[in-house]
C-alpha cells in the first residue's frame, strides 16, 4: 500500500469524514482523494459505509462537523444535492432514484431540465437525451415511461442520467447490479472516454473482475473505517477479500453437488409458457439437484418467465408439470402450495417487509401452519425458525426482533431467502439471487444454493453476472426477445465458456445446438 | 329551593345562522339583567343528536344552572332532558319543543306555514301550480310544509309540482335546487321556501334564467329578506317573520321562574309569527334591531 | 470488543425508540388534562372523567375499526352512514314486542354486511377505496334515510338502554365496549396470523401477495371489521339516544375516527401503527370537546383552539421522536 | 427486424393506452348526458348545460387546486374552510363604500396565505398533511365565523356580482373562471419545469430529493396553489350568493373536491393523474345532482343514485382499460 505515484493536485479531498445516524456509526474518518482521469474503486463488505461515503459527497446526507471535502484544493460546503451539482459532482446511486411516473427523458434531466422562463423545453430535452442513449446502446425510447422499464433498464436510465449534466466526478454505486456483460461493456466504454476527458470516476462493485479491468486505485472500507488503498499494480483478489473481510476466502464458487453421470428426474417442466406480450413459447425442465441457470440480457424476459412459472403474472399459453403431474398456478399461493418458490430480483420493492422485523420477514410464509388453534400466533415456533434460519444462513444481525431495515443488503437478502426456504419446496425459481450483495456473502450464497441442491431441490438461477452463472450452474438456458435462445450443458471436460452465451443471447451468430 | 342564576349552557342546532345569533343575544340579555356577572356558554350541536346529548353532559358536569336547549331532533332529545332534570338543571327549550323540558317557547311553525301559503293562495286566487322547496327533515320544518300543505289542500286548483327536493335551508341549495326545478318546469306560479335563505336562493336562480312568473313566500324574517322586501322590486313578496330575540329571552325568564322555584302558569308557549310584506315592512323589528 | 459495544447502545436506543413510540401521544393526553383540570378545577373528576369515556367511546370503536383499514393503506368513509343506518336499524328491532334485545345483533348485522359489501368492491373489482366508500358514504346514508320514512325513530323503552346509560361497578358500559373493542383489535392485530398479513399487506402489498397471502381476502376482512364496528357504534348510539335519525346521525364521523387513528400514530400509508395509539387519539378528540366546554370558551374559539392543538399535537409527537434516527 | 417491430407496437399500444386512459371518465360523463336527456327530455338544452356548468365551477376550481396536492401524494381537507373565510373576507371588503372591487382580490389573497400556512407547516415541519388540514380545516372555520361575528353577512349589491350571476357571449363567467382555472392548472402541470417536479415528488420523494428538488418548496406551492383555489371559490361563491356564512358556506366540499380528482383518474397516492379527469369529475358530480332533481327524483333516492353511480362510474372505468396491460 503505498501512496501513489503523484499525479498532481486532486480533484477531489475527503478528508476526516464522519457520520453518525442515531446510535450507529456509519463512517468514522474516512479520507478519500480522486484526480482527474482516475477510476478509483471503493470496495466493501455490505454495510461498510460506501454508499454512505458517496451520499456524503452528493449533499444527500450532511457529513458530522469535523471532517471536510475539497475539490480543487479549495474547502467546499456540501450539504445539499443542489450544491453538490453545482460543483460538478454527478452520482448514480444504488437505490434506483429514478420517479416511475416519468418518462426516460424526464427522469434524465430532473432537477435541471432544459427551460425558457420556466417551461420546459421538450425538444431539447428529447434532442440531448438521443446522443446519450445511443452512446449507451439503449433500445427503448427516451418517451418511455420508467414504470414500464425492467430493473436493468431502469439501471441503464440512471447511468444515462449521470452523463446529461457535465459533472467532472462521478459517482457510480454498484451501476452494474442488473446489468449483463453487454451492457456492462457499452459502461466501460464510456467509463474510458470519461477517463480520457479527465474526469475523476469513484466506482463501487462486490463485482471482482470490473474492479480488476476498471480501476486506477482502489480503496477498502471496513465497519465505517478507512483500511488502506491499494495501487492497480498491487491488485490481487485475496488481498482485497482479506482487506476487506479480514480473512481469506479459499472457493468462491461452489458446485459440489453435481456428481457426474446419472439422467435426474425433471421436477419442474414448463411446456409452451408465454403471455403474449413479454414471453413467448419457453419450454424448460428443471431437475432434482441440479443448478439450471438463465442468462439472457438487460430485457430479454428471464423475470417475466419466472413470475409466469410462479403465478405472479397471468400467463395466456402454456402448462406445467411438477414431478410429472400437470399443475395449475395462477397466484403465488397456489405456486407455493405446489411447491414452487420464488426469489425476486427487487428486495426492496418486492421481497422485504421493511417495516416488519426480521423474525417476521422469516416466517410470514409459515405462519398459517405454525399457527395455533384459532389462527393465534406461535411466537415460540417463530423465534426457533428465526433463530434456526439466522444460524444456518448466517444472517448477520444483532436480534431478529430488529426491523429487518436495519440489515445490510447482503443481510436482507439471506432473511428473502430464508423465509423461501421455510416454506419447503421442490423448485426455487432465484432471480438476481446475488444482487448487490458482498464477496462474503455471495460465497455464502453460493454455499446454500450448493446445498440445497445436494438436498434434491431443483434450482432455477436468473443472473446477469455471467462469471457467476457459469461458476454455479450445471445448465444454463439463454433468453432472448422473451424466447429462449438456446441451451448450453456443461460437463467436465467442457465446461460452460462465456462466448457462447453471450452468442445466444444477441443472437449474433446462427442458433447453437 | 330557590337557587341563584350563575351559568347557562345553550346549544342550538346550528351556532352561525342569524336566527340563532339573535336567540342567543336573547338570551345574555335577559340573563345580564337578573345577574350581571352570569357566565354563559354557548356551543352549536351541528345537528348531530349525540354532539348535543354530549354537550348537555358537559354542561351537567361544568354545573350549569339553566340548559337553553334548541333541540336537534324534538322527538329523541327527551331521555337527555331527563338526565339533566334528574341532575337538577332547568331546562328551557325554545324554538324546537322538546319533550319533558320545564318550559318551552317557540314560534307556531305550522302556523307560520300556513300564513305564507295563504298569500299564496289568496294572490293566486285558489288556483296555480306551485312548488314547495323542502329542507333538513326537522321538527320545525315538517311543521312548515304541513301548515303550508294543509293551507293548500283548502284549494283543489292547487297543484303541488314538486315538494320532496331539499334545499338545504341555504342560499347555495336553494339555488341549484330552483335552477334545476326551473329547467323542469315551463311555467310556476308561486313557490313557497322554507327559510328566507332557501327563498334567496331561489329568487337567484329565476333571475340567472329570466323567469319572472312567479313570486315567492318563506318564513324567518331574517335581515336579508328585510333588504328583499324593502326594495320593493323582489320576487320575494312575502315572509313569516319569527322573533328569536324575543322568543328565546322569553324562555330564559320562564327557566329562571323555574329555578327560582315557581312552577310557570303555562310550560309551552306557542308565539304566533308575523307575516311581513312589501307593504308593512317598515314597521318590522327585524332580528338584529337593538333591543 | 468495540462493535459489540456501539451494538448494544444501538439496541438500548432502538428499544428506547419502540417505547417512545408506543407511548405515542399519551404525553399529549396528560398534558391536555392537567391544563383542563388547572383552568377549569372540575376535569379530573371520576363523574367527568367517566363523561368523557362516554364520549369517546363510539368514535372509539369507529376509529379501532379505521385502524383496521387504515393498517392496509385504505380509507373508509363510510363508517358515519353505517353507523347511522345500523342505528335505525336497532331502534327499529328494538320496537319489535318481545324481540326488542335483537336490536343489537341486527345493528351489528347490517354494518357487517355494508362493510363486506364495501370490501367486496374494494377487493376484487380492485377500485380505489376512497371513491367506493365515498360512494357508499352517500349510498347508505339514502338507505338509512328511507329505513325511517326520512324522520325520527324513537323508543323510550329502549330494552338494552343499559349499554347507552348503564354503568357496571362505576364503570360507563359504553367505556367498557370501547376498552373491549380495543382489546380484541389488539389480540387479533398483535396476536394472530391474519393481523400479521393485515400488516404485511399495509406494508408491500405486492411483497404480500408474492409471498402467497391472499391480499383480497385481507382487505375484505378489514372493511368488514370496520362496517361491524361502524354496526357496533350504531347500536351504542342508539342505546345512549333511545333513538336515532337517518339523516342527522353521523354526520362528519369519519374525519373524528380519522383523525384519531392518525393522531395516534398510525401511517397513512399503511404498515405501521398501533390500536393503543387509536384509543388514545379517540381520548384526546373527546377531552378536548368536553374540557374546553367545561373551561367555558365559546362555541367559536373551541374551533380555533381545537384545530390548533391537533396540529401542535402532531408537531410535538415529531419533535419527541426526533433525533432518535430515522423516521 | 422483430425487435424493433415489437417496439413499434408496444408503442401504439402504449400510444392506445395513454389517449384512453386521458379521455378518463369522458365516456361515463357522455353516457349519464344522453341518459338524463332521454328520461327527462331537458338536460341537454344549452340552458341547462349552462346551469351545470355553473354548479360544477366553484367545485371545478377547488379541485383544480386540490389536483395540485394529491399528485405530490398529500390530501388538504381545508378547501371548504378556506372558501368560508375568503367568502366572508369577499362580502365584508365589499361592503368598503368605493373599494368593494377589492373584495375578489382579498378573498384570493386570504386564501392564498392560508394555503401558505398550511404548506409551510407541511414541508419545513414535515407534518402529516392529513392531520394538517384537518387542524386547519377546525380553526380556519373557527376564523370564518369569527370574521363576521358568527352570522351571516350579505350585500344585494355587491360590486362584483356579474362573477356570479353574469355570462360572457351567454357563457356563465363562473364556468369561464373554471375553464380557465384548468387551462392555467394544464400549463403549469404539463409544461412547465415546476409541473415536473411536482409529478416527480408524487412519484418518488426521495429521487426528487436527491436530484436536487426542493422537495419543501414543491409542497409550500401546491398547497399555496389550493388555498388560492379556494379563495378564488369564495370569491365565486359570495358572488354568486350575494352573501356569506362562515359556518355553513362550504361544509364537506373537501369531500366533492377529492371525488372530482379520484374520479378523474389521479391516484391517492400521488405522481399519476391529469387535470382534464379532474374537470370530468367536477362535471359528473355536478351533472348528478341536476340531472336527478330533473328527472325528479327525491332527495333520499337522490342520495343512493349519487351513491351508486360514483361506485359505478370507476369499475367501469376500470374494466375499460383492463387487458391493455399491467396497471
Ligand atoms: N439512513 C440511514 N439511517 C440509519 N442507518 C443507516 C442509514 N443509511 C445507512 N445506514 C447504516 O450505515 C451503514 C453503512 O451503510 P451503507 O449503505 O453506506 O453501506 P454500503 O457500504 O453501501 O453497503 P452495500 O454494499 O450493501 O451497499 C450500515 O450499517 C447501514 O445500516
Ligand atoms: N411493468 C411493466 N410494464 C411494461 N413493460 C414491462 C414491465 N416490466 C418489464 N417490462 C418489459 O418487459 C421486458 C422484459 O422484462 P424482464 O423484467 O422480464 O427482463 P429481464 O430479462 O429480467 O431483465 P432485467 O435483467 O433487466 O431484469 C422488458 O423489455 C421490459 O421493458
Ligand atoms: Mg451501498
Ligand atoms: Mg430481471
Amino acid at each position: 500500500m503505498s501512496e501513489t505515484a503523484e499525479k498532481g493536485r486532486p480533484l477531489l479531498e475527503m478528508r476526516n469524514i464522519s457520520k453518525t445516524f442515531g446510535a450507529s456509526k456509519a463512517l468514522s474518518d474516512v479520507s478519500l482523494t480522486a484526480h482527474p482521469g482516475e477510476v478509483h474503486a471503493l470496495m466493501g463488505e455490505n454495510g461498510a459505509g460506501k454508499s454512505t461515503l458517496m451520499k456524503i459527497l452528493s449533499g444527500a446526507y450532511t457529513a458530522d462537523p469535523g471532517g471536510s471535502v475539497l475539490i480543487d484544493g479549495e474547502p467546499v460546503a456540501l450539504g445539499d444535492p443542489m450544491k453538490a451539482r453545482a460543483y460538478g459532482i454527478a452520482v448514480i446511486y444504488q437505490e434506483l432514484s429514478l420517479a416511475p411516473n416519468l418518462t426516460v427523458a424526464q427522469n434524465m434531466f430532473l432537477g435541471s431540465e432544459p427551460a425558457r422562463y420556466g417551461f420546459a423545453d421538450r425538444a431539447a430535452m428529447r434532442r440531448r437525451a438521443e446522443p446519450i442513449l445511443k452512446q449507451l446502446g439503449i433500445g427503448f425510447s427516451a418517451a418511455r415511461m420508467v414504470s414500464e422499464l425492467s430493473l436493468g433498464e431502469r439501471q441503464m436510465v440512471e447511468i444515462a442520467r449521470a452523463l446529461t449534466t457535465s459533472a467532472r466526478i462521478i459517482v457510480m454505486d454498484e451501476p452494474t447490479t442488473s446489468l449483463t456483460s453487454r451492457e456492462t461493456g457499452r459502461l466501460f466504454d464510456v467509463i474510458a472516454r470519461l477517463k480520457a476527458d479527465g474526469i475523476a470516476v469513484i466506482y463501487i462493485s462486490h463485482r471482482m473482475e470490473e474492479i480488476y479491468q476498471l480501476s486506477d486505485r482502489v480503496s477498502v472500507l471496513r465497519d465505517g473505517a478507512y483500511v488502506g488503498t491499494l495501487d492497480r499494480s498491487e491488485l490481487s483478489a485475496s488481498r482485497l477479500v482479506s482487506m476487506m473481510v479480514g480473512r481469506d476466502l479459499s472457493s468462491f464458487y461452489k458446485k459440489e453437488h453435481s456428481q457426474p453421470g446419472g439422467e435426474r428426474p425433471a421436477v419442474l417442466s414448463v411446456r409452451n409458457m408465454g403471455d403474449g406480450v413479454r414471453v413467448h413459447d419457453c419450454s424448460f425442465e428443471a431437475r432434482a439437484g441440479e443448478v439450471l441457470g438463465i442468462a439472457g440480457l438487460v430485457g430479454s424476459g428471464r423475470t417475466e418467465l419466472a413470475r409466469l412459472v410462479y403465478g405472479a403474472d397471468t400467463s395466456t399459453t402454456g402448462e406445467m408439470r411438477l414431478d410429472g403431474k400437470p399443475v395449475s398456478v395462477h397466484s403465488p399461493r397456489q405456486a407455493l402450495d405446489a411447491g414452487i418458490a420464488y426469489l425476486t430480483e427487487d428486495r426492496k420493492a418486492l421481497g422485504l417487509f421493511l417495516d416488519m422485523s426480521i423474525s417476521d420477514n422469516i416466517n410470514i410464509g409459515v405462519i398459517p401452519q405454525d399457527a395455533m388453534r384459532g389462527g393465534f400466533l406461535d411466537f415460540s415456533k417463530a423465534r426457533e425458525r428465526a433463530q434456526r434460519a439466522v444460524k444456518s444462513l448466517s444472517i448477520r444481525a444483532p436480534g431478529t426482533g430488529i426491523n429487518v431495515s436495519a440489515l445490510s443488503g447482503g443481510n436482507q437478502q439471506k432473511a428473502l431467502l430464508a423465509r423461501l426456504l421455510e416454506t419447503e419446496p421442490k423448485v426455487v425459481v432465484l432471480d438476481e439471487p446475488t444482487r448487490g450483495v458482498d464477496v462474503g456473502a455471495k460465497s455464502e450464497i453460493y454455499r446454500i444454493i450448493d446445498e440445497l441442491a445436494r438436498k434434491g431441490i431443483a434450482i432455477v438461477v436468473i443472473s446477469s453476472d455471467l462469471p457467476e452463472i457459469l461458476g454455479i450452474a450445471d445448465r444454463v438456458l439463454v433468453m432472448r426477445e422473451g424466447r429462449i435462445a438456446g441451451e448450453i450443458v456443461g460437463s467436465a471436460e467442457r465446461p460452460l465458456e462465456q462466448e457462447a452465451i453471450m452468442t445466444l443471447a444477441t443472437g449474433s451468430a446462427g442458433e447453437a445446438a | 329551593t330557590a337557587k341563584d342564576l350563575n351559568k347557562i349552557g345553550i346549544s342550538v342546532g346550528l351556532l352561525g345562522n342569524p336566527f340563532f345569533v339573535a336567540t342567543i343575544k336573547g338570551i345574555e340579555d335577559r340573563a345580564r339583567e337578573i345577574n350581571p356577572n352570569v357566565e354563559v356558554i354557548s356551543v352549536s350541536a351541528d345537528y348531530d343528536l349525540n354532539k348535543q346529548v354530549s354537550q348537555i353532559d358537559s354542561f351537567i358536569a361544568a354545573g350549569v344552572d339553566i340548559i337553553m336547549l334548541n333541540a336537534v331532533d324534538a322527538k329523541a332529545i327527551a331521555p337527555a332532558v331527563k338526565k339533566a332534570e334528574d341532575a337538577g338543571v332547568v331546562v328551557a327549550a325554545f324554538d324546537v319543543s322538546a319533550p319533558g323540558a320545564n318550559v318551552t317557547v317557540m314560534t307556531n311553525n305550522v302556523k307560520a306555514g300556513e300564513e305564507a301559503c295563504k298569500y299564496i293562495t289568496d294572490k293566486l286566487g285558489g288556483k296555480g301550480d306551485v312548488v314547495i322547496i323542502n329542507g333538513p327533515a326537522s321538527s320545525s320544518i315538517i311543521d312548515r310544509v304541513q301548515g303550508c300543505k294543509d293551507e293548500f289542500a283548502k284549494h283543489p286548483d292547487i297543484k303541488i309540482l314538486s315538494d320532496d327536493q331539499n334545499g338545504q335551508g341555504s342560499r347555495d341549495g336553494g339555488l341549484a335546487v330552483m335552477q334545476g326545478l326551473l329547467t323542469r318546469f315551463d311555467k310556476i306560479d308561486a313557490v313557497f321556501a322554507i327559510n328566507d335563505p332557501t327563498a334567496i336562493g331561489a329568487e337567484l336562480a329565476a333571475k340567472q334564467l329570466n323567469r319572472s312568473e312567479f313570486f315567492i313566500t318563506a318564513v324567518d324574517g331574517a335581515p336579508d329578506i328585510e333588504k328583499a322586501l324593502s326594495s320593493g322590486n323582489s320576487m320575494i313578496e312575502a315572509s313569516a317573520s319569527q322573533d328569536p330575540y324575543v322568543m328565546a329571552g322569553e324562555a330564559l325568564k320562564l327557566g329562571v321562574e323555574v329555578l327560582n322555584g315557581d312552577t310557570p302558569a303555562e310550560p309551552v308557549v306557542l308565539l304566533d309569527p308575523q307575516l311581513i310584506t312589501a307593504d308593512n315592512i317598515g314597521d318590522y323589528k327585524g332580528w338584529t334591531a337593538a333591543r | 470488543m468495540s462493535a459489540s459495544e456501539t451494538e448494544q447502545t444501538r439496541m438500548d436506543k432502538l428499544k428506547l425508540r419502540s417505547t417512545l413510540t408506543a407511548l405515542g401521544m399519551l404525553p399529549v393526553l396528560v398534558l391536555l388534562a392537567v391544563g383542563f383540570h388547572l383552568l377549569s378545577g372540575r376535569f379530573l373528576t371520576v363523574n367527568n372523567l367517566s363523561i368523557v369515556m362516554q364520549q369517546a367511546s363510539i368514535n372509539t370503536v369507529l376509529a379501532a375499526g379505521m385502524t383496521f383499514v387504515i393498517l392496509t393503506g385504505g380509507i373508509d368513509l363510510s363508517v358515519g352512514s353505517i353507523l347511522a343506518a345500523s342505528a335505525m336499524v336497532a331502534v327499529i328491532v328494538s320496537l319489535v314486542p318481545d324481540m326488542g334485545m335483537l336490536g343489537v345483533p341486527a345493528a351489528i348485522g347490517i354494518g357487517l354486511a355494508c362493510g363486506f359489501a364495501n370490501g367486496a368492491i374494494i377487493a376484487w373489482m380492485r377500485l380505489p377505496p376512497f371513491i367506493v366508500t365515498l360512494g357508499s358514504l352517500t349510498a347508505i346514508r339514502g338507505i338509512a334515510r328511507l329505513l325511517g320514512n326520512d324522520t325520527t325513530v324513537f323508543n323510550p323503552d329502549l330494552p338494552f338502554d343499559f349499554i347507552g346509560n348503564g354503568t357496571l361497578f362505576g364503570v360507563p358500559w359504553l367505556a367498557i365496549i370501547a376498552l373491549a373493542t380495543i382489546f380484541v383489535s389488539w389480540v387479533i392485530l398483535k396476536r394472530t396470523v391474519l393481523g400479521t398479513w393485515i400488516y404485511a399487506v399495509g406494508g408491500n402489498s405486492e411483497a404480500a401477495r408474492l409471498t402467497g397471502i391472499k391480499v383480497s381476502l385481507v382487505l375484505l376482512f378489514v372493511y368488514s371489521m370496520s362496517g361491524l364496528m361502524s354496526g357496533l357504534g350504531g347500536a351504542m348510539s342508539a342505546a345512549r339516544l333511545y333513538a336515532a335519525n337517518g339523516l342527522q346521525l353521523g354526520q362528519a364521523y369519519e374525519l373524528d375516527a380519522i383523525a384519531a387513528v392518525i393522531l395516534g400514530g398510525t401511517s397513512f400509508v399503511g404498515g405501521v401503527g398501533s390500536i393503543w395509539g387509536t384509543l388514545i387519539g379517540a381520548l384526546i378528540i373527546a377531552m378536548l370537546s368536553n374540557g374546553l366546554i367545561l373551561v367555558g370558551v365559546s362555541d367559536i374559539w373551541q374551533y380555533i383552539i381545537k384545530g390548533l392543538v391537533i396540529i401542535v399535537a402532531v408537531a410535538l409527537d415529531r419533535y419527541r421522536l426526533q433525533g432518535l434516527g430515522r423516521t
